[in-house]
C-alpha cells in the first residue's frame, strides 16, 4: 500500500500499461518533454523515450485522429485533450469516427483509444475552462465514459480503459488532482460500468459524480447527525450508466438525488432522474430531484464558481427536502 | 509497382465497368440511395495504389470504390457493401460511403468531408512506430483540403516526418459549388511548401505520371523523408451523385474533359507505345465487363442483411 | 393563404427577412448559386446577389465563426452547416463562442445569429448523416433551440429566430421537406420557446418533437377509435422547453410518453422525462416513458432505420402500456 | 497613424508598466488566477494597432492584454477586468482571458486556441459589406496557427479578398513546447502564399519595422486587396503565465532576447534618431508608471461582482 495522488495515480496507470503492451503510446500537448500540463506525465518521456510520449502541436483535431488510425492499425494510444472544453474541435473524430469505426465496419477494427481530458469546473478560470461536458459525449453510442472521484478509482479505471478495445473518454478533474488515497500494489483493475457504493445508508440515495462525491459524502456526515442516512452511490462510468446498482439503492431507499457538476439541462442529472423514475416509479416516495449549476455559462472568479455550483449545504438541504 | 502494363489497364477498366455498370443499375431505379461516381478519376486511384502493397494502408472518402478497387478489394462484397447487402464486405452496414478492409489495408471510406485525413495521419504513426517501412495514403478531395484537418494534418505530417502520401483529387467541383470560388488560389499542391513538405501537381488524367509522381512520394516515405503532397488534377464526369442535373457547368467543359478520358488515354499508349494488340485489350475489356455483371448480379440477388444485427457490434468484446 | 411546402416555408422566411432588414445574409455550402444543396435557398441569391447569399468552403467551423464576427458588428447571419451530424467541426464556434459572448461581455455584443442544420435521420444515408443531435446544443446555455415539424411552424419559427438576438440554432429535416400546409399571407411570427398542442385528449400526453409529431398524431388517431384520447405536444423548441405547456397537459392527462429521433441515453426523452416527474410526481400514474431508437449508431440502409426508429406502431403501442 | 513619436512609446510603456505592476501583484498574492503576460511583446500590438482606428475592430486571444491597451482601452476598466472586478469592463465576468469593447473595436480575447480567427472573419465579412474600408484584425501566437482554424480562416480571407490582416505572434512557444518541435517549417508566414495571400516575416521587436508592415497591410485591406498574414518574430519573456518555472528553456536563450527588447529599442531610436531628450522620455514613463499604479490601485479596491449577477445576461433581449 501507498499513499498516491489522483495525479500520480494516473501516472502510474499509464506507465504500468506502457510497461506491459508496447503498442501503448501517448501524444497530447506538452505530454512529452514538459510532462503535461498538469503532471500527469510526469516521467514518462524519460522513461519511454520521444517517440512513444509525444508532443503535439495545438490541433485538437488531429490528435484524436491520429489516436483513430493508430488504433486501426494495431497500437492503443492515449491522447490527452488538455481541457474538455476543447470537445468542440474534435467531437467529429470522436462521435463520428472513434464511436462508430468499430460499427460501421461489421467489426473489422478495435478501437482501443483512450481520450484522456480534464474538467477545471469550479476552479475560477472563467467560461471556456470551467465546463462538465459528460453529458455530450455520453449521448453518443460506441463511446464509454468514465469519471473518476478518488485517485484509485482513476488508477484502476484507467488501466481497464487502456485495455478496452473500444473508445474511452477518460475525464479527470484538475481540483481532485492533489486529492491522496491508499492504493494497492498490486495491479489494480476496476471495471468500466460498474457504479460504486462510496456510502450506504438506508433513507436517501444520492448519485454523486467526480467533483460532487466528496461533497455528497460529506452531507452525509451532517446529515447522519440528523439521523438521516444517506446512501452515496457514485456510477464513476456516465456511459454506459450502471443503472442495476443505483435502482437498487432506491428501491431501498425510496428517495433519490443526483448531483452533478453539469447542467441539469439535457445533463447527467436527467439521464438518472428519467431512468430511475421509469425503473422504480412505484418505489418512489418522492420525484428523483437533481442538484446542478443554473443555465448560465460560467463566468470567470472563484466567487461565482462558488456561487453556482453545489456545496455540501445545498446537498443538505436537497437531501432534507427529500425526506421532509 | 505492376510490370504487367496490362494490369494497369485492368484495374483502371475495373473501376470504369463497375461505375458505368452501377450507375446503369441506379438508372433502372435498382440502386438504394446516393452514387458518388468516380468516372473520370481512374487514373488517379490506380496510378498511386499501384505503389502499394496491402500492409499499407489507404483512407477513403465519400467518393471511394475508385480507391477500393485499386487497392485490391474483392468486387463481389464490394459491390454487394454499396448495395448495402449482408454479403458486403460489411455486411451491409456500411454502404456508398463505407467499405473497409483490414487484410489489404482499407480503412474505410468517410460521410465526414476532411474526417479522413487525421486517421490517415494516424496509420502512418502506427507504421513509423513500427519501422518496417509501411506507408500510409489519404484521398481526399479539392474541397476536403478547405476544412481545417487539412492543414492540422499537412503540419503534423512534416513535422513528425510521417511515411504519409496525402493524395488531392483536385476534381474542381464540391458538391454544385467550383473550386475557383472557394479558394484564394487554385493549386492545393502549393500549400504543401509552407507547412515543409514537398508538393506536386500531377496531371491526374494520366496514369503513368501519377503512378510516377506517387511512387517517387511512396519512396521518400518508405524512406523515412517524411510526407509529400500530391495534387492530382483531374474532372468528375458526373454530377456530385447521380442524378445531380449538373446546373453549375457546361455541357462543354465536360466534353473537353472527356477528350483526355485517363482509360482511352492508357490504351493508346499500350496500344501506340507498348506494342499491345487491339484484340487482347479488347479480351481483357469483356472480362473485366462481365466480372463487374456477375458482381453487380450478386449483389442484386443478395439479401438484406436482418434488421435486428443493427443491435450487434456497437462494442468490441 | 397559399399551400407551401416546408422547404419552401424556409426559403419565404429568409427571403422576407432579407427583404425587411438589409443586415440579414446567408453563407453556407453551396447555398449560393446553387441555390441549397436540398433547394432550401432558391432564388435568394438571384434577388440578394453574391454578396449577401454565399457560397463558402468546406469549413464547417469558420462558416459558424463568420457568422459569429458578423453578428458582433452589427449584422444579422443565417450560416447553414449542411448536416447536423458535422456539429463536430463546428461546435467550439457554437458552444463557446456564439453562445457565451453575450455574456462573457457583459451584454456589451448581441450575437443574432441562426445556425440554420439539417438532420437526415432515417432517411437510409448511413452513420454520418442520421443522427439527432439537438441534446448536444440543448445542454449549451446561451443558445436557443429550435425544431419545427410542420411548414407553418418552420416559416414562423425561422423569422422568430432571425431577428431573436440570440443564436438559435434551427433543426430542419429532410424528409419533412416536401410537406405541405396552408400558411396565411399576412407575417407570421412563432415565438421561441412556446410548446403547440397539436392535438387535444385527456387520456395520455405525447410530447413529440421533428418527424415524430406526425406520427403521434397518426397514433391518436388510431387510439381515438379505442376511445383512448392522446393529447399531442410538439415542443417546437428544444432549449428552452417550454415546460408550462408540457406539465399542463400531464397534470390532465396523468401519462406521459415522450417520442423523439434522437437518444434516450442523455436526450430529449430523459431531459423532458426528468422535469415532468420533477414537477408532476403527484399527477403521475405511471412513469414518464420514453420512445427513441435504441443505442447504436445508424447503419446505411432503409431497413435499419425503419427498424430502429420509432414508428406509429410502437406509439400505439406504448400509449396502451401506458393505460393498461 | 500616430504622427507624434512619443505615443507609440507611451502605448509600449503603457503595456510594459501594466505587465510589470500585475506580475507584482501576482508574486504579491494579490492577483485571482493566472497572468498570461504580455512582456517582450510590446512592439506587436502597438506596431499593428497605430495604423487602426475605433471603427477597426480587432479580436485578441489568451495573451491579451498588449492588444487591449494598444487598441486605445480605457486602463482602469480593463485592469479591473484582469482582477475580475465588478468595475471591470465586463463586469468581470471576462476576466483575465476576455476583455472586450464594441465603441474601440475590441471584440474579445478568447481561451480557445485558435477560437478568434473565424470570428475575426466574420468581423471582415461584416466590413467588406459596409463598404466603409474598415479592417479587421486577428491577434494570435505560433501555437494556434497549426489548429485547423488557421487554413479555414487563411483561405476563407484569400477567397472572398477579406479586410482582414492575420498577425501572428510568433514567440517560439506553446504553453512549454517549443515552436521546432510542433512544425514542419518554422516560418508561419510561408504559409500564406499556398493560400493565395501575401505573407510577411517581420522583426516583430521592431516597433517601426511592425508598423511599417502593418501599414501596408492595412492599405491594401482598406483598399480592398484583401488579406495578409504577418508573422512577427519575438519572445514572450515570461512563462506561459506567471509561475511558469521555465524548464523547458535557457535563462542564456531569456537573456539574449532581453538584450534585443522592444521598448528599450526604440527608446534608443527616440533619443538617437530623433532626438528627443532623456528627460521627456523619463517624465513620460514616470507619468504612465503612475497612471497604471492608479489603474491597479483602483482595479484593488473595487469590489467583486455580486455572485447573483451570474444569472443575468445569459440572453440578449
Ligand atoms: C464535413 C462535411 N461537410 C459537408 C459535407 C457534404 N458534402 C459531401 S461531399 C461534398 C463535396 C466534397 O468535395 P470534394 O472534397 O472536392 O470531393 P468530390 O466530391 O469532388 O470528390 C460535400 C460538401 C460532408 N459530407 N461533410
Ligand atoms: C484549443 C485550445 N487548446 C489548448 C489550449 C491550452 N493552451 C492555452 S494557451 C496555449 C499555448 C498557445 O500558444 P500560442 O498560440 O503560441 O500563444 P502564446 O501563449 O505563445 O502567446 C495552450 C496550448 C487552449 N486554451 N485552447
Ligand atoms: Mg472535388
Ligand atoms: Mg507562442
Amino acid at each position: 500500500m501507498a499513499t498516491k495522488t489522483y495525479c500520480w495515480a494516473i501516472v502510474d496507470a499509464m506507465r504500468e500499461e506502457m510497461e506491459r503492451d508496447e503498442t501503448v503510446f501517448l501524444i497530447g500537448e506538452d505530454v512529452g518533454a514538459p510532462e503535461g500540463a498538469f503532471g500527469a506525465s510526469r516521467g514518462l518521456q524519460k522513461t519511454f523515450g520521444p517517440s512513444r510520449v509525444r508532443d503535439t502541436p495545438i490541433s485538437e483535431e488531429i490528435i484524436v485522429g491520429l489516436g483513430v488510425g493508430a488504433a486501426m492499425t494495431g497500437r492503443r494510444p492515449i491522447v490527452e485533450i488538455m481541457f474538455i472544453d476543447f470537445l468542440g474541435l474534435c467531437l467529429d473524430q470522436i462521435a463520428n469516427q472513434a464511436a462508430k469505426t468499430h460499427y460501421i465496419y461489421d467489426g473489422m477494427f478495435k478501437m482501443p483509444l483512450v481520450i484522456r481530458t480534464s474538467s477545471a469546473v469550479e476552479m475560477g478560470i472563467g467560461p471556456h475552462h470551467s465546463q462538465s461536458w459528460e453529458a455530450i459525449v455520453g449521448h453518443i453510442p460506441g463511446l464509454k465514459v468514465v469519471m473518476p472521484s478518488t485517485p484509485r478509482d482513476a488508477k484502476g479505471l484507467l488501466k481497464s480503459a487502456i485495455r478496452d478495445n473500444n473508445p474511452v473518454v477518460f475525464i479527470e478533474h484538475i481540483a481532485l488532482h492533489r486529492l491522496k488515497e491508499e492504493i494497492e500494489d498490486e495491479e489494480l483493475l476496476i471495471p468500466i460500468g460498474k457504479a460504486d457504493v462510496k456510502r450506504q445508508g438506508r433513507d436517501v440515495t444520492v448519485v454523486a459524480s467526480g467533483l460532487m462525491v466528496a461533497r455528497a459524502l460529506a452531507a452525509a456526515k451532517t446529515l447522519a447527525k440528523d439521523g438521516i442516512e444517506v446512501e452515496v452511490v457514485d456510477p464513476r462510468t456516465i456511459s454506459p450508466i450502471d443503472y442495476d446498482t443505483i435502482v437498487d439503492s432506491v428501491r431501498k431507499t425510496n428517495r433519490a438525488l443526483v448531483v452533478t457538476s453539469s447542467h441539469k439541462q439535457f445533463g447527467f442529472g436527467s439521464e438518472v432522474a428519467a431512468e430511475v423514475q421509469e425503473r422504480a416509479f412505484f418505489d418512489l416516495d418522492q420525484p428523483v430531484k437533481r442538484l446542478s449549476p443554473p443555465f448560465t455559462p460560467a463566468p470567470f472568479g472563484k466567487q461565482f464558481d462558488d456561487y453556482l455550483n453545489p456545496n455540501t449545504d445545498a446537498i443538505v438541504a436537497a437531501v432534507h427536502e427529500l425526506v421532509a | 509497382m505492376t510490370q504487367d502494363p496490362l494490369e494497369i489497364y485492368r484495374k483502371m477498366m475495373l473501376i470504369r465497368e463497375c461505375e458505368a455498370q452501377l450507375n446503369d443499375a441506379f438508372a433502372r431505379n435498382l440502386f438504394p440511395g446516393y452514387i458518388h461516381s468516380y468516372l473520370g478519376q481512374e487514373a488517379c486511384a490506380v496510378g498511386v495504389c499501384d505503389g502499394l502493397s496491402d500492409t499499407d494502408t489507404i483512407v477513403s472518402n465519400h467518393r471511394g470504390r475508385g480507391h477500393y478497387v485499386a487497392k485490391g478489394m474483392a468486387l463481389k462484397p464490394m459491390v454487394a457493401e454499396m448495395f448495402g447487402k449482408a454479403t458486403g464486405i460489411c455486411g451491409g452496414r456500411g454502404g456508398e460511403m463505407h467499405a473497409a478492409d483490414p487484410a489489404i489495408g482499407v480503412l474505410g471510406g468517410n460521410g465526414i468531408v476532411g474526417g479522413g485525413l487525421p486517421i490517415a495521419a494516424g496509420a502512418a504513426l502506427s507504421a513509423q512506430m513500427d519501422g518496417k517501412g509501411a506507408v500510409s495514403v489519404a484521398f481526399f478531395g479539392d474541397g476536403a483540403s478547405n476544412n481545417g484537418s487539412f492543414g492540422e494534418t499537412l503540419n503534423v505530417a512534416a513535422a513528425w516526418k510521417l511515411p504519409l502520401i496525402l493524395v488531392c483529387e483536385n476534381n474542381l467541383y464540391a458538391e454544385m459549388t467550383p473550386l475557383a470560388r472557394t479558394v484564394g488560389q487554385p493549386d492545393i499542391a502549393l500549400r504543401a511548401a509552407g507547412y515543409g513538405l514537398p508538393g506536386e501537381v500531377v496531371d491526374g488524367n494520366d496514369v503513368l505520371a501519377v503512378r510516377e509522381a506517387a511512387g517517387r512520394a511512396i519512396g521518400r516515405a518508405r524512406a523515412g523523408d517524411g510526407p509529400t503532397l500530391l495534387e492530382l488534377k483531374t474532372y468528375r464526369w458526373g454530377g456530385h451523385f447521380e442524378g445531380d442535373p449538373r446546373k453549375y457547368r457546361t455541357r462543354e467543359e465536360e466534353a473537353a474533359w472527356k477528350e483526355r478520358c485517363p482509360v482511352a488515354r492508357y490504351r493508346a499508349v499500350l496500344l501506340d507505345d507498348r506494342g499491345i494488340d487491339e484484340a487482347r485489350i479488347a479480351d481483357l475489356e469483356a472480362q473485366v465487363a462481365a466480372e463487374v455483371a456477375e458482381a453487380i448480379t450478386f449483389a442484386l440477388e443478395s439479401p438484406l442483411p436482418v434488421a435486428e444485427t443493427a443491435l450487434t457490434k456497437v462494442f468490441a468484446a
